[in-house]
């Protein structure tokens, strides 16, 4: 048996694997956006009770590794949700959560950074707390959240790679597969970093760029 | 559902994730203390060092920040073997953690140096001071005290991201947990009792990080207040 | 003729600071109260009781008919009837003069857009700035952005506007700008309450003065009793003050 | 009940390792293949339905079973006394040898376990392999990758120069390690393995048994197993 | 006896921005020079270069024997003997008050510890705040703050002391506490340099007066050629600025 070495055929491989590596981020953002946005309103809201619990939930993710939480999720749907539940569900699920208890913190951030007066000149104005928040909070964080919300996808597209441990095949795991056949450890992991790299550093340049944007316009 | 839960299983096992919990924290505290030095040294670069330097560090940072840590600790492991060297996981891990939380430190350390007022540093030369005592007494150290919330946090993420180091057999909380619960067949109740430890790790980390505020930067604990 | 503003010895406490202690007033209708005092005597938290933005510890507030102090006060009802000026403006920055002006009216009146605008022009001419309503408040000067806050609380058509130190920070001549809308409002028969620390402004405008010092109301009288000042304190106010 | 199940959706899903070469690993087209792929074919095949891969590492084997995310394991499964507390297992369908091997620098001499005392000894984390040499190499300092596609590269990269596995992991190494090719020091144990399933899956452990009774008459699995690990299986295989 | 600061010819440009054209004056040992002048036309500069906090285009400048100009200068060599006091204090915010002052002598000067604090409190005492050695700066008064800075300069007993609007960012009280101790070193023969708004201070205590006109010295004389300006642009200043 004659051992293959790195060839284009690999790389194709990994290209397949960045897609799957882009849907999974894809979404984890979106699921985590969403299920982010809802924890990030209990926190700021007025129930106490909901607070203290997203508060909590915000702290459990926060304080637990990913990769503890993506085991938790794989054996836990299948325990609870019965079985069949295909690894990309348990990965998405997994990161959602991840990825809402982070935007949601860093939202939250965002929202208390509109003025405390904005609040109050739109109470006097007599809106309803609905109204105050989508007419005259959201608009104005949502320019402050853009630049650390792009920062953080990073993060996403970084972390799908821990879902190579429950077995999803993402770019880590797919370069992990080709380790097995090929065993050239060192290139097919720079090969497989260069595909991150390719991915996540035009993001972080965005992220940076419009955050000078905003301290320029906030000056 | 059929699945029953059961984590007396798990009792006879404390002493493994005792060890374990306690490898987390040598790894995370060796990362901490080594990448806060390699990130400061990488900041001052980046902000008074020559083109060149300048060039490195930034490539530096922005390859770490742009690749995963899994990644990493398999190049860091495998690679530095493949160069013939040949170091145990513990090692690797500790070298591929340091690695990475050296480029978040560069970033966020650099922030805190932009952060310090020309006019500080102006005020320091004309009193005489030399270019590294102006470094130490007006730069660098207020420059920590005012991200040291953003370290915290760093530093934090950085103990939970050594999980990773499990696949490259360093035995720390989560290879620990991985073999008890193929010993126990529980991963489920493996798993949260580790997630547990984990949290619990983190609030302690958090709070010896607060507690070495109060007892670094006087000013904070006589005001209360953040620079 | 009720009065459109009825505190009775409210009592008001951030922790253990006592801000307000035992402070009672009325305002008729179309009357201005112009209230002065110290830094720190409570003139600003008073102005926020009155539009439930703070809750009282003790005493009643009534204003046009609602119980303020109430627990089921309406706030939304309350703040239909009274507009705030702040001093430091706090318009929507995302949002165009127009619009600043428009929100409350579309959201609250459910009034429809065409009507709205047309009610934000009528304001916007009060307040002499018609040419302005498709600037961006950063685009406009202190001033001309007190003007808009004004104009926006106007455009709710309430019954009582008060006014918190909106001149302050301003220069002299924007100052005077701003100064002219409110004369028109307080001859246009608008109830005004309005912290201030214009002692010439409160001697024309007012039809009421109210000293406050450490938390109450020291002395009150109208403009003229700046001339004659019957406390030492509020004699010493007047003569460091101007 | 398992069987009818799969009857019922016409689908088996079989969890496979792909870090185990070579029972289950990818080929040059980085599609699955091995024998136990092989062997999972034709299960699938003898019961009628469609196969499904699920992918698991070795530690996470028990828990696919137990959580349901796999209906049996085929992954160079060996039978020891702690799964069966847990899961059940089908007669052997293959064998599979525990040995300590190294290359010609640390434990180049060992003939026996205490030879190993302090010598550095890579193996795969949570497999019999890993319980066995814990047993019964207490003295050596055990290296615990999380699959053997890592144990592969730790020892072809020289992380690591002795190993607890089986030979045809070694195979596998020493293809890479032409230089210093692994030699079998000790075998601590013969193992055979068999199909994981559920417990009180009666009906499917039965079938499933039939199944591998005639194909080892037919000589298919044994042919699978000498195309992949390069020896046939032994004329009789030992009870589960 | 030589002059402790000499300017000759100096050019300073910013770009294509010329702001000093040709500056030349001498201060005298125990001199006071006030630098006057409206916005821009350069005092600041000038004030920098001379503390070699600003290279210079063309020209020489000579401060207690050490050429600045010289690319071979020794810097902390000549701020040993120059001190400097800005308009924005620029105290160090994470030290104490005794801290920002002990600084230079231990670090520059190598002066033991107890030796230092001993020097920081005559400082203290000097400028009036003996009693607040241990507060950080933040618990300070602006006009406390800049009497902390003037005392860090006087720690490292420089020889000439320079002041760039101290008092401009200061109420009329604290400005007073601040010129009182400007004018106390004055009395004690230290030679300073300051440019400042106050006329009336300048002319109280300045031996010497400089009006700086579009980056050149229009005008300069004894404290009385403020009365009797010789320029019309001088003229105009001293008018419109009092
Ligand atoms: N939210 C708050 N929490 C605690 N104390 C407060 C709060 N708001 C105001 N205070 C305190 O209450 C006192 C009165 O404040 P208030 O703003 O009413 O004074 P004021 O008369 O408006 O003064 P100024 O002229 O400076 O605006 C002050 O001592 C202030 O520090
Ligand atoms: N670092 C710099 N870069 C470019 N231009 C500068 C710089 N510093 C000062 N200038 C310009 O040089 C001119 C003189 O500035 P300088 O600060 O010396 O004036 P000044 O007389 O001190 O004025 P002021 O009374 O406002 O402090 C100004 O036009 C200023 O804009
Ligand atoms: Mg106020
Ligand atoms: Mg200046």
């Amino acid at each position: 048996m004659t051992t293959p070495t790195f060839s284009l055929l690999h790389v194709e491989f990994l290209a397949w694997a960045a897609l799957w590596t882009l849907g999974l981020s894809a979404i984890a953002f979106i699921g985590g956006g969403l299920l982010g946005f809802g924890v990030m309103l209990a926190r700021i809201g007025p129930s106490n009770i909901l607070r203290r619990a997203a508060s909590t939930y915000i702290q459990i993710v926060q304080g637990t590794p990913l990769l503890i939480l993506l085991f938790l999720i794989y054996y836990g749907i299948a325990i609870f949700a019965g079985p069949g539940f295909p690894a990309i569900l348990a990965a998405g699920a997994g990161l959602t959560i991840y990825a809402s208890g982070f935007l949601a913190e860093i939202w939250r951030g965002c929202i208390e950074a509109v003025p405390k007066t904005q609040w109050e000149a739109a109470e006097c104005l007599a809106l309803t707390r609905w109204q105050r928040m989508t007419r005259v909070i959201l608009p104005q964080a949502l320019r402050i959240a853009t630049p650390p919300t792009v920062g953080f996808l990073v993060q996403i597209v970084k972390n799908t790679s821990l879902a190579s441990v429950i077995g999803f095949i993402e770019l880590a795991q797919a370069g992990k597969l080709i380790n097995n056949s090929i065993f050239e450890p060192f290139t097919v992991f720079m090969v497989v970093a260069a595909f991150y790299f390719a991915i996540c550093f035009p993001l972080s340049m965005w992220s940076r760029k419009l955050e000078r944007k905003l301290n320029v316009a906030g000056r | 559902m059929t699945y029953t839960f059961d984590f007396s299983a798990l009792l006879p096992y404390w002493p493994d994730f005792l060890w374990g919990a306690v490898l987390t924290l040598q790894l995370s505290a060796v990362a901490t203390v080594a990448g806060f030095i390699v990130g400061t040294l990488c900041a001052i670069g980046r902000a008074d060092g020559s083109p060149v330097v300048k060039a490195i560090v930034a490539a530096y940072v922005e390859v770490i920040r742009n690749t995963p840590l899994l990644v990493q600790v398999f190049i860091i492991y495998f690679g530095i073997a493949t160069l013939g060297i040949r170091v145990s996981a513990n090692l690797a891990a500790m070298i591929a953690l340091t690695v990475n939380v050296g480029a978040y430190t560069c970033e966020i350390v650099r922030a805190g140096l932009q952060s310090i007022h020309r006019s500080q540093v102006e005020a320091a030369e004309c009193l005489g001071l030399s270019k590294p005592q102006i470094y130490w007494h007006v730069i660098v150290r207020p420059a920590i005290e005012r991200v040291y919330p953003s370290l915290t946090s760093q530093y934090v993420l950085l103990m939970l991201a050594s999980s990773i180091t499990s696949q490259i057999s360093a035995e720390e909380l989560t290879a620990v947990a991985n073999r008890i619960q193929s010993g126990t067949f529980r991963a489920f109740e493996t798993y949260i009792v580790v997630g547990i430890i984990y949290l619990v790790l983190s609030f302690v980390m958090r709070g010896a990080f607060s507690a070495f505020a109060q007892a670094a930067f006087t000013r904070r604990r006589k005001l209360g207040t953040t620079l | 003729m009720s009065p459109v503003v009825k505190l009775n010895n409210v009592h008001k406490y951030f922790g253990a600071l006592k801000v307000l202690e035992g402070v009672s007033f009325e305002v008729e209708r179309g009357g201005v109260a112009a209230v002065i005092g110290q830094s720190g005597s409570g003139k600003s938290t008073a102005l926020r009781c009155i539009n439930a933005l703070e809750t009282i510890e003790d005493g009643t507030i009534e204003v046009c008919g609602h119980a303020v102090g109430d627990p089921k006060l309406d706030r939304r009802a309350l703040r239909r009837d009274v507009g705030i000026v702040f001093q430091s403006y706090n318009l929507f920055p995302h949002l165009t003069v127009e619009q600043n002006i428009m929100l409350a009216p579309t959201c609250v009146k459910s009034i429809g857009k065409s009507e709205a605008r047309e009610l934000a022009r009528d304001v916007l001419a009060q307040v002499g700035l018609s040419e302005k309503a498709q600037q961006y408040p950063e685009q406009l000067s202190g001033g001309q952005q007190q003007r808009v806050a004004i104009a926006r609380s106007l455009a709710m058509q309430p019954k009582l506007m008060l006014f918190d130190e909106v001149t302050s920070a301003l220069d002299p001549q924007l100052t005077g700008e701003v100064l002219k809308v409110m004369e028109d409002l307080a001859r246009g028969g608008m109830t005004m309450i309005l912290v201030t620390h214009e002692m010439a402004f409160a001697r024309k405008v007012a039809s009421q003065v109210i000293y406050m010092h450490k938390g109450q109301v020291w002395e009150t009288g109208p403009g003229s009793m700046l001339d004659a000042p019957k406390t030492p304190e509020l004699a010493n106010f007047v003569g460091s003050g101007l | 009940d398992t069987l009818a199940d799969i009857q019922q959706r016409g689908k088996i899903r079989i969890a496979v390792d792909l870090g185990s070469p070579p029972f289950g690993m990818t080929d040059a087209q980085m599609q699955p293949t091995g024998s136990d792929i092989e062997s999972a074919r034709l299960v699938a095949e003898a019961l009628g339905v469609e196969l499904e891969l699920v992918q698991v590492t070795g530690p996470n084997r028990v828990p696919a079973l137990l959580t349901g995310q796999a209906d049996i394991v085929m992954a160079s499964f060996s039978v020891n006394a702690e799964r069966k507390k847990v899961i059940d297992f089908t007669d052997a369908y293959g064998v599979i040898q525990i040995v300590v091997a190294a290359g010609s620098g640390a434990g180049a001499n060992a003939t026996k376990p205490e030879d190993l005392n302090g010598v550095q000894v890579g193996t795969t984390r949570g497999s019999t392999n890993d319980l066995e040499a814990t047993a019964k190499l207490p003295g050596a300092q055990l290296t615990r990758y999380d699959d053997d596609a890592t144990l592969v590269t730790a020892l072809v990269s020289g992380q690591v120069d002795v190993m607890a596995s089986s030979p045809q992991i070694m195979t596998a190494v020493n293809q890479r390690r032409a230089a210093d090719p692994l030699t079998v020091k000790i075998v601590l144990k013969t193992n055979p393995y068999a199909i994981g399933l559920r417990k009180g899956e009666d009906a499917l452990k039965a079938k499933l048994n039939a199944v591998i009774a005639e194909n080892l008459k037919n000589g298919k699995l044994s042919e699978i197993y000498n195309r992949y690990t390069g020896v046939p299986l032994p004329a009789i295989l030992p009870k589960t």
